[in-house]
């Protein structure tokens, strides 16, 4: 099998366009629809985020597409100008975490798992944050809410997909690898 | 001495716990935290030593603790049982729960904390602050199809026939007085303890109609089973009601 | 005068993220701010500029400061119009379905039919959407219009003739449909 020509720049440029233009992170299939017959929107995708690699703003894989986003070791210098949320307490990150790693997940769940109940402060951070939504009702006494992640979820953490967290093995005994 | 510090560190801090299984998963990580060894005896004690210690010093220490101090005391009970019995075996196995709820605890710590050491968005990465959208919705183009239009005509017509002619076919309401009526009048006959449902008028069709019914003849025999003019009786939770008379023969109209 | 050192990369890579993550066009003395003794923020911000020059994103000088925006050349190709139509309002609906099977019809006559009074709104929408037209005038005491559908009628709900419709009769013999 021979090695694809690379990217044009032509088509380059469009990619960089659409993508820096979006609120949202970018699917290769929404890119693959402006192409050329003959241009692979994943081959695009990775040249651009080559070229960008090591700049000021980078290419992420997240939420399923690719978003552009600033460096995250200049943050420190941007916090000074650019406005940013607070910080979720310990408390809500947990739940959170809870939620991520046993959706689809009722209310009374999140509470046997962590055994204490669950504030509705708690579940207001992370409504307000769209980090997480309802999604059905559990067919059991009272229909409770069943509760998943949102694609915000996955977008303000950075990963591409949910198979991108640690496996419940790996968190089970050693500390979680960092990445 | 240890477990006396320990005990002494936790009392100071109960209230930064969310809740008893997370101060129990902070004691199990004093004892080395490997979930698959820990000791669970070792474990209850410490616990036990920390309710009574917060004891001492505030009576009011919160339910969900105590709850748990009691079913930690019962653990404690049967894991000092000999081995074999079936209750030293109920011992195990609620050892086992507990350490696997704590397990997954400090899993669901685990991942919190590995969340919060990404890179979170808007806090230490940005996307573009002002993005631009190119997309443009028109919504100047009508959607039509004829059965929608026939739906409408029918509709139209449906509803101006129904205006010229509607009438609210009369709902019958079996009130409590009327229930009390109908008690009184047929208790008399009645020799022995007979279903609630035997008291309701013959009348009524709706389901509606007979579910109010029912719980009006149900109020009402309450109000004559206070006066002393019948009796009632449930064997069971959801079972049928029972009515008899009363022993002292009650005042009927 | 010498020429002064161009920019580092450092700090291109900060005004790039700056820029990048500001909701607002950035002016210089913002970018100044951050930069560290020596460091021209017209000049980073030149320099910027240089190397953005052709690509898909290009750094633009806005109202009061510098901003990133799509090249112009490729705007149009990033541009979808995505199609919604609208439906009608019920009365609407109505109303045309009545001057459909009743033309010629004046306006108290469809009130009469619909059991309600017409609002002239809804005569304006179904007027603006060329679907109906009024056509001559009673012989009745004050001479109201008559209304009847038009061509641009027959071709949205694509009948080639009035008599497509089904008959009145084989609407009304059979119970309504349930939807």
């Amino acid at each position: 099998m021979s090695e694809p020509p690379p990217p044009s720049e032509a088509v380059l440029r469009l990619a960089e366009a659409l993508v820096f233009a979006s609120a949202e992170p970018v699917p290769a299939r929404v890119l693959a629809q402006l192409l050329p017959e003959g241009e692979e929107a994943e081959a695009v995708l990775a040249e651009l985020a080559r070229r960008y690699a090591g700049r000021g703003v980078e290419l992420a894989s997240v939420a399923g597409g690719v978003q552009f986003r600033t460096a995250p070791d200049l943050a420190p210098r941007l916090k000074t100008v650019v406005q940013q949320p607070r910080r979720l307490p310990r408390v809500a990150m947990e739940t959170l975490a809870i939620i991520a790693y046993h959706q689809p997940v009722t209310r009374p769940e999140i509470e046997a798992i962590r055994g204490a109940s669950l504030s509705q402060d708690t579940l207001d951070q992370l409504l307000e944050a769209h980090l997480i939504t309802p999604q059905g009702r559990k067919e059991a006494p009272g229909r409770p809410a069943l509760w998943v992640t949102t694609a915000q979820f996955l977008a303000a953490f950075a990963l591409s997909a949910l198979a991108d967290l640690p496996r419940r093995e790996d968190l089970l005994s050693e500390p979680p690898p960092s990445r | 001495m240890s477990e006396a510090g320990a005990a002494r560190q936790l009392v100071l801090h109960l209230e930064g716990y969310e809740g008893p299984l997370e101060a129990l998963l902070e004691l199990a990580r004093a004892q080395k935290f490997d979930l698959a060894t820990i000791s669970i005896l070792a474990l209850v004690d410490q616990y036990l030593a920390v309710i009574e210690g917060a004891r001492e010093v505030r009576l009011e220490l919160a339910a969900d603790w105590l709850v748990m101090a009691a079913w930690l005391t019962w653990l404690k009970s049967r894991l000092l049982l000999p081995a074999g019995s079936p209750e030293a075996e109920e011992g195990e196995r609620a050892a086992e729960s507990l350490a696997g709820r704590l397990a997954v605890l400090a899993a669901m710590q685990r991942a919190a904390a590995w969340l919060s050491a990404r890179p979170l968005l808007g806090r230490d990465v940005f996307a573009r602050g002002a993005p631009e959208s190119f997309v443009t919705i028109d919504r100047s183009r009508l959607r039509l199809d004829v059965p929608g239009l026939l739906s409408a005509y029918l509709g139209a017509l449906r509803r101006a026939t129904a205006a010229s002619r509607y009438q609210p076919a009369p709902l019958t309401i079996w009130t409590v007085q009327n229930a009390l009526e109908r008690l009184a009048r047929l208790l008399g006959s009645l020799p022995d303890w007979t279903s609630l449902e035997h008291f309701l008028p013959e009348h009524l069709a709706e389901p509606t109609e007979r579910r109010a019914a029912l719980a009006s003849t149900l109020l009402a025999s309450l109000e004559m089973a206070r006066d002393g003019a019948l009796r009632v009786r449930q064997e069971q939770p959801f079972g049928p009601i029972l009515l008899s008379r009363g022993v002292g023969g009650g005042s009927t109209r």
